[in-house]
């Protein structure tokens, strides 16, 4: 049991801190996620969700502690040698390409997955040429996927916001990552994209198979659609349990009240 | 020699210094690399030396004359070039600081020729001289009134209402305003400030070296903007900082590695520094928000 | 027939085009400021020349040797300088290209101070137009390509093309070598042409004009870079007719250019770009704000 | 598509705008030949003279020099109809100090103004680019200034009229040595083509009869020197070479006074202007150089070409001025020897013997080169005395 639990578990947090200047921003934290799990990840502001995607995803270094996925120590990693490895995220705040158009920013997001180079762009070489072919058709098939099918020409700065964010998901899912990883996806959608969003992410989890991390605030959806639920509180890891246990954790509930009570 | 070098070096950083700070002031307050500022220095030296030599206006009164009147080409071009474009790519920005570079340039060419003009140093030469040390009168000088306007502009930035003002719009420009801070007069004071000191040490450069000319600018524009990255672009004791240590990596290049090389040793110093310290010497150490 | 003058300022326009869509490649694709193309120019022509002049090269392998050494140059240069962001790139690679100068100037083989001369004249009209086609050629093929999208992703957004899986080193170092070969690649038809060089031209002033081709034609838009090069190539033969005014009207064109087209005369506005960003953020924290109180 | 049109119509109109103003060249007629003298009915043919020199920029000191003694040697051609039927016509081209600017400046006077001659360039970088240039154009061209060795060899139509650098300076090293007594020598040297070119004919000769001590250089326009001086005050030498322009040597004198240094400063003909004593007042009193050009000369020549010049330029000339006006009056004599074409001027210049110039007896030898008379100056009383 124990050995088969160990061969599913993906992505290990082994007690890792993250220190800026004085303050301990990810506290000796420790998570497992395990194959085509939906794991939530909340907290109050500042409680240092973001600052553990960025541990995972390798734009910081842990201070100290460890991260593994799929058994193999990722910490120490640059962000791109992670996304290759396959872990893919989204942004809280949109990062999207936003000159370049919506498929062209989905054909960046399978950056890793293409390969060619200077060499054969130059040459144009016949297998640049179908490689770059079967990349658009995959890419509009993700665009189609999450919805924004009829949008690959236009600008990305030009989308709506609820489609911006919609966009990074599927640029997201064309690296073909196993675990992925999203920051706020429902922040500032209204309750119908909030519920088409819901619904998108167990279809990425149940036809594509893929593992989910997500930050959210909106309480409706981790509960909604999480299978576990880890809460982290002034950096520390509070509570882990399936939603209903976290719904009446005392310590939970005093986190996100405050100390006023 | 040694110490002696170590003095040159720092008279001529001390020149430096002051031109680094009219870059890093307008650069902390708007982002944009004023390459106009050799320009103004030029000018300031010319007006000192047009009023001392055709006016006979006291040197000092002459000084402080040659840096309001360059404060106020520093304000006209801000004015003209600068402003319309704040809301623009800074590349823009740069591109039409160049513009206006080369126009004040041959704009004095024009008006005052090319042959080089004399600027008559207004104190009795004087040398003293120790068994390891020689230093001019004038030397001192230059060193003091250096050193007095870099004090003085620190004291202005961290004390008076204004310069408190001018920190807050280098932190951010729109919360400032919200604050109630009127952004375009702090930014205009800022061209002010920043172009005074370069005249400033264009009127000592004009003493020290005797000459005025129009092409004056170009060369020590550049290595003040050298210096202004050196120290960290955007940071006042930086400037001060980077001045001083370009002054001096240069002028030991000249006398322990080869004279011929003396400028590409200055800049390779600079090279390193960045590759150590990629935001200079003082500059805030960025992490990047993800 | 065209007069030798028209011939050389359109040679001239040619190979500036080739400078300035090389340099476009790294400022305004690949978003990496870089006040030193000059200094690649001058490597190519001075390989370019020597191999020529000691080494007995044909024109086309000359030219082609030019290029390599400033490729490799710019990715040397490129490994430790490409780690500084913004202006303290720009200011590395200035003091990259003043060092370039003041040795080319104190060299035995480069004919320091003197210059060097006795270049044979190989560069001709057909030559320049075909190595501008040739380079817009790969340039645009390289854009169009995956290397294309990672370097403009690159420009939009650092942080996120690295989490694309983008490594950001390899692609600006590899933007920085193209530029710098294509770079060399003018500086050896220069030589060939004019038969004769000396540092001073490659100065830090060359690389400025450089830049300005670049921004005065419109960031990261090919037809721009080449439309700025032929503009600054004319503009101060135009003013020949001005005299000692010419100067003088060259920098107030500057000014009333970019304040008329900020950005650049091809170039894309960026407003709107910047203003929808800001109002997402300002969304965001708001909508932070409410879920908390 | 939008674009693409809106590209090519700019593009249009830039070479249509090059077309058009190209057909209006800059032609200035010198002063003096707008009124022709009274009497004369023949018809006069002009002919142009270019000039290509720095007018902007940090060399524009020297180029402008050259373009206004030009001016006064042409003028004076028109005014006293030396050549008959003739009006010379200067046609000025900046080239920025930048040798890429001079050699587009070259093709121009060649192609659209049509010149008979080129005076120029100043900068030796500068007349090395447009060598090949008049050479295939087949355009005599004499620099009054470009002393970088070997320029004109091989040219058949590029000429000079100036001081070899190798001359004055084994020159100046043999009288500082026998007639000065100096023995222990340090220099200073401009790292361009004319500074390199006379440090190493001064250290060669030096070296035969005396010691070298130091060797420094410094970049044009350079200001500060106080790193150079004080490594040379160590090596304690009699005398240091300043290999550069007056601006500079006065700098270095001044520099050198500012650290209680006296020792005495050669120089060579770049030392030759009035600014050298304006800028070094009393530092520079006692320095010994060499020069082609004297303004106290008493030949009368010299004497109504420095009170033109000065009272046109408001300015005494410099030694640029001096070569430049020669170089004109040598073209000039060319033109009445053997005629006003390319050929004629260029064959007349080949000729040139012992023209009695204000910068002495000059001839032209077989690889374009000049011979002079070398003299030798000293700073006394803050005015130039001849020494030899």
């Amino acid at each position: 049991m124990l050995s088969a639990k160990g061969n599913d578990r993906i992505l290990q947090v082994k007690e890792v801190t993250r220190r800026f200047g004085g303050l301990k921003a990810v506290d000796s934290v420790c998570l497992d996620i395990y194959k085509k799990e939906i794991v939530g990840l909340i907290g109050p502001n500042g409680a240092g969700k973001t600052t553990l995607f960025n541990l995972i995803t390798g734009h910081y270094q842990p201070t100290t502690g460890s991260l593994y996925f799929k058994n193999e120590k990722i910490d120490g990693l640059r962000p791109f040698t992670i996304t290759e490895k396959g872990i893919a995220r989204t942004f809280q705040n949109i990062r999207l390409f936003g000159m370049m158009s919506v498929l062209e920013n989905v054909l960046l997001g399978m950056h890793v997955r293409l390969h060619g180079g200077l060499a054969s762009a130059v040459l144009c070489l016949p297998r640049e040429k179908q490689e770059e072919q079967n990349a658009r058709e995959k890419a509009r098939e993700l665009l189609s996927f999450v919805g924004l099918g009829n949008k690959e020409k236009e600008k990305a700065r030009n989308l709506a916001y609820g489609e911006q964010r919609l966009l990074e998901v599927a640029r997201a899912l064309a690296a073909e990552p196993e675990l992925l990883l999203l920051d706020e996806p429902a922040a500032g959608m209204n309750p119908q994209e909030t519920m088409e969003l819901m619904k998108l992410i167990s279809r990425i989890r149940d036809e594509m198979e893929k593992t989910i991390l997500l930050i959210e605030h909106d309480m409706k959806v981790v509960m909604g659609i999480s299978e576990r639920v880890a809460v982290l509180d002034y950096g520390k890891k509070i509570a882990d349990g399936r939603p209903g246990e976290i719904q009446q954790n005392e310590s939970v509930i005093r986190a996100y009240l405050g100390d006023s009570m | 020699m040694f110490i002696q070098q170590l003095v040159n070096g720092i008279i001529l950083g001390s020149i430096y210094s002051l031109i680094a700070l009219g870059y890093t002031m307008v650069y902390g307050i708007i982002m944009l690399i004023n390459f106009a500022h050799g320009e103004i220095y030029m000018f300031g030296a010319f007006a000192g030396m047009i009023l001392v030599v055709f006016y006979n206006v006291p040197f000092f009164l002459a000084f402080l004359l040659a840096m309001a009147f360059a404060g106020l080409v520093g304000l006209t071009v801000e004015y003209l070039a600068y402003r319309p474009l704040r809301r623009s790519s800074r590349l823009a920005a740069l591109i039409s600081a160049i513009g206006a570079s080369i126009f004040l340039q041959n704009l004095a060419l024009l008006i005052m020729g090319a042959r080089p003009y004399t600027f008559p140093s207004p104190f009795i030469p004087k040398v003293y001289q120790t068994s390891f040390l020689t230093i001019s009168k004038l030397e001192l000088i230059i060193l003091a009134i250096s050193f007095l306007l870099m004090f003085a502009l620190t004291f202005f930035i961290q004390k008076t209402k204004i310069g408190k003002a001018m920190r807050a719009a280098a932190q951010d420009m729109d919360t400032a305003s919200l604050m109630g801070i009127n952004v375009n007069l702090i930014i205009s004071i800022t061209f002010l400030v920043g172009s005074a000191l370069g005249a400033a040490a264009g009127v000592m450069v004009g003493i020290y070296f005797r000459t005025v000319t129009p092409m004056m600018g170009l060369m020590p524009g550049l290595k003040g903007f050298v210096a202004a990255v050196l120290g960290g672009i955007g940071r006042i004791p930086g400037a001060m900082l980077g001045g001083l240590l370009l002054g001096v990596a240069e002028v030991m290049a000249a006398a322990y590695i080869s004279s011929q090389y003396r400028d590409a040793a200055a800049f390779a110093i600079l090279i390193l520094v960045l590759f150590f310290k990629p935001t200079g010497l003082m500059g805030s150490f960025m992490q990047e928000k993800v | 027939m065209i007069s030798t003058y028209y011939l050389q300022i359109i040679i001239l326009a040619g190979i500036n085009i080739i400078m300035a869509t090389s340099l476009n490649l790294i400022v305004g694709y690949t978003g990496q400021l870089s006040i030193g193309h000059a200094a690649f120019m001058s490597l190519g022509a001075y390989a370019s020349a020597i191999a020529t002049l000691h080494l007995g090269f044909p024109f086309i392998a000359a030219l082609l040797f030019g290029a390599v050494v400033a490729g490799l140059f710019g990715v040397l240069v490129g490994i430790p300088t490409l780690r500084l962001k913004g202006d303290y790139l720009a200011i590395a690679t200035l003091g990259f290209g003043e060092i370039v100068r003041i040795i080319f100037l104190n060299l035995q083989i480069t004919g320091g101070a003197v210059g060097l001369r006795g270049i044979p004249k190989q560069t001709t009209l057909l030559w320049v137009i075909a190595a501008a086609i040739f380079t817009l050629f790969v340039l645009r093929r390289i854009l169009n390509s995956r290397v294309g999208r990672a370097l403009i992703a690159i420009r939009e957004d650092e942080t996120a093309a690295e989490s694309m899986g983008i490594n950001t080193m390899y692609f600006k170092t590899l933007s920085f070598g193209v530029g710098a070969f294509f770079a060399g690649f003018g500086g050896g038809l220069f030589a060939h042409y004019f038969r004769y060089i000396h540092p001073n031209v490659f100065g830090f002033m060359r690389s400025i004009e450089h830049l300005c081709m670049v921004v005065l034609g419109g960031l990261g838009n090919m037809w721009g870079a080449m439309l700025g090069a032929v503009a600054l190539t004319a503009i101060p033969e135009l003013l020949r007719a001005g005299a000692e005014y010419r100067l003088l009207a060259y920098g107030a064109i500057l000014v009333l250019m970019m304040r008329a087209r900020p950005q650049g005369l091809l170039g894309e506005s960026e407003q709107t770009g910047g203003s929808i960003r800001r109002k997402i953020r300002i969304f965001s924290r708001g909508a932070d704000t409410l879920k908390k109180t | 598509m939008k674009k693409y049109r809106l590209t090519m119509f700019i593009v249009l109109v830039l070479c249509m705008a090059l077309l058009l103003t190209s057909g209006c060249s800059t032609q200035q007629a010198a002063p003096g030949t707008q009124e022709p003298e009274e009497g004369t009915v023949e018809e006069t043919v002009d002919v142009k003279v270019g000039t290509v020199g720095p007018l902007t920029g940090g060399a524009a000191t020297y180029g402008l020099s050259v373009s206004n003694a030009v001016q006064i040697a042409l003028e004076e051609a028109n005014e006293n109809n030396e050549i008959p039927g003739v009006n010379l016509v200067q046609i000025s081209e900046d080239s920025e100090g930048d040798w890429s600017k001079a050699a587009n400046a070259f093709s121009k006077l060649i192609d659209q103004d049509n010149v008979n001659v080129i005076i120029g360039a100043v900068l030796s970088s500068e007349t090395a680019a447009g060598g090949p240039i008049v050479m295939d154009g087949e355009v005599p061209t004499i620099s009054p200034t470009s002393t970088a060795t070997g320029l004109t060899e091989g040219n058949p139509y590029l000429f000079r009229n100036c001081l070899s650098d190798e001359v004055q300076a084994s020159q100046l090293a043999e009288y500082a040595v026998t007639e000065l007594g100096l023995k222990r020598f340090a220099i200073l040297y401009t790292n361009n083509d004319y500074g390199v070119a006379l440090k190493d004919a001064f250290e060669a000769t030096a070296k035969e009869k005396a010691e070298v001590v130091a060797v420094e250089a410094f970049m044009d326009g350079d200001e500060h020197f106080r790193p150079q001086l004080t490594s040379i005050q160590q090596k304690e030498p009699d005398a240091v070479f300043v290999a550069g322009y007056y601006t500079e040597a006065a700098k270095i004198a001044q520099q050198a006074a500012e650290q209680a240094m006296s020792i005495q400063i050669l120089g060579a003909d770049g030392f030759y202007s009035p600014v050298l004593v304006e800028i070094g007042q009393d530092a520079i009193e006692g320095a010994t150089f060499t020069a082609g050009f004297f303004s106290a000369d008493p030949n009368p020549v010299v004497q109504s070409f420095v009170a033109r010049y000065t009272e046109l330029f408001g300015e005494e000339p410099d030694m640029f001025a001096a070569q430049a006006y020669d170089a004109a009056r040598i073209v000039i004599e060319a033109m009445k020897q053997n005629g006003t074409d390319r050929q004629a001027i260029r064959d007349g210049l080949a000729e040139t013997k012992d023209f009695p110039g204000i910068t002495g007896l000059t001839s032209i030898d077989e690889e374009g080169d000049t011979l002079k008379e070398v003299l030798i100056l000293k700073v006394v009383d803050g005015a130039f005395q001849r020494l030899r």
